[in-house]
């Protein structure tokens, strides 16, 4: 596939004994957002850790823009401009907000003008600039981490349900960041529970199920075709009738 | 956030609390520089440790031979240098005590690379593992200092300008101890300068908390806890040589001895925090010379006493490390 | 027969049940946990009845793990109170609720690994047995308790492997492991957490069967989380479903799954 | 009967099965085999060390603990005997009020640092262990009214025991019947009888609650064992067999003193017993027990050998010099712990 900025192919991890991902295939095109969707188990987590080298791919190949990155170290893939919001938003709550934001600046003092692009889709984070992290509340932690990402430009962003305990205003706020960043500087790859979210900004959509891709296509399409939805993404009640 | 200053709190309360006991203010001030010396020597030998346990949850028990081949070094080209030793100018003992304690401190921590790769990587993550094996460390590492040193002890004098006591009235203020208080406190600042005003200290910080986040920002977590092994073996020959002129004499055992004090002292202060290692460190070391004073017979059982008294107030030590 | 009734429950808040016949088994009042600010679960009250299977269903994160760590004791409850088969439970630490009669098998595999499979599961039995704290009788003079270990093997068909060491067991055997050692604790409340997960299809209906089995003896009481809605509805009597740490809907199974705040929760809000 | 005795625990190994039987049959005919005090001395000190090595592998082997307190009950146990017969007089009475202190603090000290530590990882509880027992060696230095200081306590042992008792009139083999005769059989048969005891407690159902709890501690937990109480009763038992062991010890030297029964040095040799032996194993601790009380005996020799063939090399000899038997054992211990993590016997078994 042309113009994919990421791709994976027959990745298989273990995590220990167990056998988590079985063979998983999919693209991010370069400057589109790709949703990967799936109910909980399906390996989504393991997905997106695996890409960032946290877990290592036991089988398959994983590149970026054109390289195999499979058995680069975590820093070496970090290097590349892939970024990570991990689901647990792994804060350094110790630090604060200001010092989060300068570790992840690897370049050198945050931009200014990007910063100020920052707060104005996170004003939490400008009002509790200088708080130790730990103290924030979940959704401003989910600001914070979702800001690390995107302090300085990256070329990919791997972000694990960006939503999860987010009041609905901030939701749109993601939503709009996310917006700008897609196509012009960045590539995303956002895994999602929440559908309403996932179908407003997806250009296209992965599906996940036991560890494998059980749907990849165009997320207008998806969007259209609820007895998928419902067969894929858990409810699957008109399955099995 | 609002600071938790009472563990620092504790610092001047015991000094305050322990005046009446002893009763003459003179010995007290005696008293209380010599546990503040003794105190900021181990801190200095304790600090790396505690580091290094908080960022990749290893903790090496066999931190006492670093501390032990410290005094060996120092005391070594100490001895060499003898005539500069006994010199009657500040100047000429201390071009002879400063490469000493360099010395000390490049040695351990060349040493503390070599310990790192052999013994305390291949056992990452396997506690008991790592305790077994550090401790084989320790004993190869005691038995290697008897080959090249000798299995007798080494005497060692201190330098001439650092004998005696400064006399403030009827206070008798021992030289060396001052020394040592400096020297502590410059360690602790640098190590706090460091650590809350440098990217380096940052890093450190964040990875003590979750290293494998900061991996997935694009630092090498590994090289940093490296760096930081190294650094802390470095402190512990710096502290090794400090303790080696604070007792004059130098035997293998030195390290094992005082690293129980250390593992203590990291206890106490919350295992991966510098801040509670410090204010630990200081505890340690005033309790250790006041009741020194007050009952010698149970001065080491106190440091016991101190640490179940801290524990059973805060569980995790005084400052414990948020983890993921 | 039970009378579950439903409710669409918009702000939900502890609230009682319509109660059926069965007598109350399990219950939590306005149990809650908080991390920090965050609350995992939120006033959750419910009652399971004796000879019901429940099933606890939500989207990724709404607490239902948690919920569970809070009935079996791996969580201290912010607020509060668990009480099982009336007895107020809420202050007592996991060992002694299990040997209450709650027992609980794990989500990710949690089996002595260097252990043989026999082992693993008369560790179980003799919890009951109160031989544990015997000293100085041999291990292998207890036959009763080795004969049971392996009938609840045979239970799950891993009889062959009794002696082979757990950890060398393919994965889905190792889940079987799991639910032989739940078995074999014979408690009153059984609890799967996502029993079926990384089981290749041919291995799922062993357990289905199994809890099929538990459930048609009558008088046990059995929660269970799961993600895959066939097995939910077949399996249930009645499904509870947990959204951001609340209660959110409780009811029959065609009726929860045929609602729009379980789609809502589930799916975020569209109307798909 | 012999399944019993051993608790079904048999050797599993042919060569294991002849190296214990060869051990308990040499040092049962030991005073006949090689008479002389010296080498009766070191059969004792085998019986008492294989007693204290199986004991610390209760803790380390099966239950998952690392402690290094365990010379202290050691000690414990040895200076119970001593005062008692140095403040009470050579009498069977003071043996037993000796042995019965010894145990009572023991098992009281035991308790209190488990039930204080146990609850928390295993390097916290390596760590305090640790501490805890350097404090006690020092206190048992300074206490000298009642300890002796540092020179420790010479006794006088019950009459039975000393060499001016004869059992008998004349000799057998050539091996005179006194009470060091008897003495040390007290020592052999007291010793096997402990280590079957403890062969019987790990093989018994309480010892596979410790190997669940060795194994994973949060599902043991979970199944309804109170992981905590179990590890401390497993210290206490431990606790009251080094203190038992080193009852013996101090009935059979007649003198107790710190650098036999608390330095840190006995810690490190209980260490290399259990884990050059094979941790998790009991048998492990027996061999690795004879076999540390050999080479601090006979590697001697080995060095001195190598010492004088490098004795103009200046580094290398040092290296080889008698006294550095520890250095080669250290090293033996560390490949152990990464290549034999079952030592031994371990090997031994698997080999069949």
């Amino acid at each position: 596939m042309s113009g994919a900025l990421l791709s994976l192919r027959g990745v298989e991890t273990r995590i220990g004994r167990y056998h988590i991902l079985h063979g998983v295939e999919f693209d991010v095109a370069e400057g589109g957002l790709t949703m990967l969707l799936g109910r909980n188990g399906a390996g989504k987590t393991t997905t997106l850790r695996t890409i960032m080298g946290l877990w290592r791919a036991a089988a398959g190949e994983i590149r970026f823009d054109g390289r195999d990155i499979t058995h680069l170290a975590t820093p070496d893939i970090a290097r590349l401009g892939i970024a990570y919001v991990p689901e647990s938003m792994a804060i350094f709550a110790d630090l604060t907000v200001q010092e989060n934001l300068i570790l992840a600046a690897r370049s050198g003092p945050p931009d200014k003008q990007r910063l100020d692009w920052i707060f104005a889709r996170f004003e939490a984070l400008k009002r509790f600039w200088n708080l130790p992290a730990g103290l924030l509340s979940g959704g401003q932690k989910q600001m914070l981490a979702v800001a690390r990402a995107i302090i300085e430009p990256r070329r990919l962003l791997l972000v694990d349900e960006p939503t999860k305990g987010l009041a609905p205003a901030i939701i749109a706020n993601m939503i709009d960041a996310f917006r700008e960043l897609k196509g012009g500087e960045a590539s995303l790859l956002v895994v999602e529970q929440n559908f309403a979210f996932a179908r407003q900004l997806g250009d296209s959509v992965a599906v996940m199920d036991d560890g494998k891709v059980a749907h990849r296509g165009d997320m207008t399409a998806f969007a259209a075709d609820s007895a998928l939805q419902q067969h894929l993404l858990g409810l699957g009640m008109d399955t099995h009738q | 956030m609002k600071r938790d200053w009472i563990p620092w709190l504790l610092i001047p309360v015991l000094a305050i609390a322990a005046l009446p006991l002893i009763g003459s203010p003179a010995s007290w001030v005696t008293l209380t520089v010599a546990g503040l010396a003794m105190g900021l020597m181990i801190f200095v030998m304790a600090s790396g440790l505690t580091l290094t346990f908080g960022l990749m949850d290893v903790l090496n028990f066999g931190h006492g031979a670093f501390i032990a081949v410290g005094a060996f070094v120092a005391a070594s080209v100490m001895l060499a240098m003898a005539p500069w030793m006994t010199a009657d100018s500040i100047w000429l003992n201390l071009a002879a005590i400063v490469p000493a304690v360099l010395a000390a401190m490049v040695v351990s921590g060349v040493l503390g690379l070599g310990f790192e790769r052999v013994i305390v990587r291949p056992v990452y993550g396997q506690h008991l593992k790592q305790i077994l094996v550090t401790t084989g460390g320790l004993i190869v590492a005691e038995q290697l200092l008897k080959v090249i040193w000798g299995p007798d002890q080494i005497t060692l004098s201190r330098p001439t300008a650092l004998r005696g006591a400064f006399l403030l009235g009827d206070v008798a203020i021992e030289k060396y101890r001052v020394l040592a208080v400096v020297v502590g406190l410059a360690v602790f600042a640098a190590l706090a300068l460091t650590l809350n005003r440098t990217r380096l200290g940052l890093l450190i910080r964040a990875g003590v908390e979750n290293g494998e986040m900061v991996e997935a920002l694009g630092y090498r977590i590994r090289r940093l806890f490296v760096g930081v092994f190294v650094v802390g073996s470095a402190l512990a020959g710096l502290g090794g040589a400090m303790w080696g002129l604070y007792q004059e004499t130098v035997t293998a055992a030195i390290g094992a001895q005082v690293a129980v004090l250390v593992f203590i002292v990291i206890i106490i202060g919350g295992l991966g925090s510098v801040g509670g290692c410090f204010v630990g460190a200081l505890l340690v070391g005033l309790t250790a010379n006041y009741i020194g004073f007050l009952a010698p017979k149970v001065a080491l059982g106190s440091n016991i006493l101190l640490m179940a008294l801290v524990l059973l107030w805060r569980p995790q030590g005084l400052y414990p490390v948020a983890k993921r | 027969m039970r009378a579950c009734s439903f409710f669409l429950l918009s702000p939900v808040r502890g609230r009682g049940r319509v109660r059926g016949d069965a007598p109350t088994m399990l219950e939590t009042q306005s149990l809650t946990i908080r991390f920090g600010g965050h609350a995992a679960v939120d006033g959750v009250s419910c009652a399971f009845e004796k000879g019901t299977l429940t099933s606890i269903v939500g989207p990724n994160g709404a607490g239902k793990t948690t919920y569970f760590n809070l009935i079996s004791g791996q969580l201290p409850a912010t607020s509060g109170k668990v009480t099982l088969n009336g007895e107020d439970i809420t202050s007592y630490a996991a060992p002694r609720r299990t040997r209450l009669g709650l027992g609980r098998a794990f989500q990710l595999t949690n089996l002595f690994p260097n252990l043989s499979a026999l082992e693993n599961v008369r560790l179980a039995v003799q919890v009951k047995s109160g031989k544990g704290y015997d000293l100085l009788s041999r291990t292998l003079t207890h036959r009763e308790l080795i004969d049971r270990a392996m009938a609840h093997l045979a239970a799950v068909s891993l009889a062959d492997r009794a002696q082979t060491v757990a950890a060398t067991l393919p994965h889905g055997d190792q889940r079987k492991l799991e639910v032989a050692i739940l078995l074999a604790l014979e408690p009153d409340v059984f609890m799967f957490d996502e029993p079926t997960a990384g089981m290749s299809i041919d291995e799922v209906p062993t357990v289905l069967d199994i809890i099929a089995a538990i459930k048609a003896r009558g008088d046990k009481t059995i929660l269970l989380v799961e993600h895959k809605m066939d097995v939910v509805r077949s399996l249930s009597d009645r499904i509870v479903v947990l959204h951001q740490g609340k209660l959110v809907a409780d009811g029959k199974p065609a009726e929860v799954i045929a609602s729009d705040i379980v789609r809502e929760a589930y799916l975020g809000g569209a109307n798909a | 009967m012999l399944r019993s005795l051993l608790s079904d625990d048999l050797p599993r190994s042919r060569w294991l099965a002849v190296a214990l039987l060869a051990i308990l049959i040499g040092l049962a005919v030991a005073p006949f085999l090689f008479p002389g005090a010296k080498s009766l001395n070191v059969a004792a000190k085998i019986c008492v060390f294989i007693v204290l090595a199986a004991s610390f592998d209760l803790l380390l082997g099966y239950t998952g603990i690392v402690s290094f307190a365990h010379t202290m009950f050691f000690g414990i146990g040895a200076y119970g005997v001593a005062i008692a017969l140095t403040r009470l007089g050579p009498g069977w009475d003071a043996v037993a009020v000796g042995v019965v202190a010894g145990l009572i603090v023991a098992i009281v000290l035991a308790t209190l640092i488990g039930l204080f530590s146990l609850r928390v990882r295993t390097i916290f509880f390596a760590m305090i262990t640790l501490a805890v027992a350097s404090a006690f060696a020092i206190l048992a230095s300074q206490l000298s009214d009642l300890t002796g200081g540092e020179d420790g306590l010479n006794y006088r042992l019950p009459s039975v025991l000393r060499a001016s008792f004869s059992l008998a009139d004349g000799t057998l083999f050539g091996v005179r019947l006194n009470g060091r005769l008897l003495d040390y059989y007290l020592v052999y048969f007291a010793a096997l009888a402990l280590v079957l005891v403890l062969l019987r407690i790990v093989n018994s159902p309480f010892g596979s609650v410790l190997m669940a709890i060795r194994e994973n501690p949060f599902r043991a937990e979970a199944i309804g064992y109170r992981t905590v109480v179990y590890r401390t009763i497993a210290s206490c038992i431990a606790a009251a067999t080094a203190a038992l062991a080193g009852a013996l010890l101090a009935l059979w030297s007649s003198q107790t003193n710190p650098d036999t029964t608390l330095s840190f040095d006995i810690m490190v040799d209980i260490l290399l017993m259990v884990v050059i032996g094979g941790m998790g194993t009991m048998y492990g601790a027996v061999v690795g027990a004879v076999l540390l009380v050999f080479a601090q005996n006979y590697l001697q020799d080995l060095l001195a050998i190598a010492n004088k063939a490098l004795a103009g090399v200046p580094l290398l000899a040092n290296l080889f010099h008698p006294d550095r038997w520890l250095l080669w054992l250290g090293v033996a211990f560390i490949l152990c712990v990464y290549f034999f993590p079952t030592g031994i016997v371990g090997r031994l078994r698997q080999k069949r």
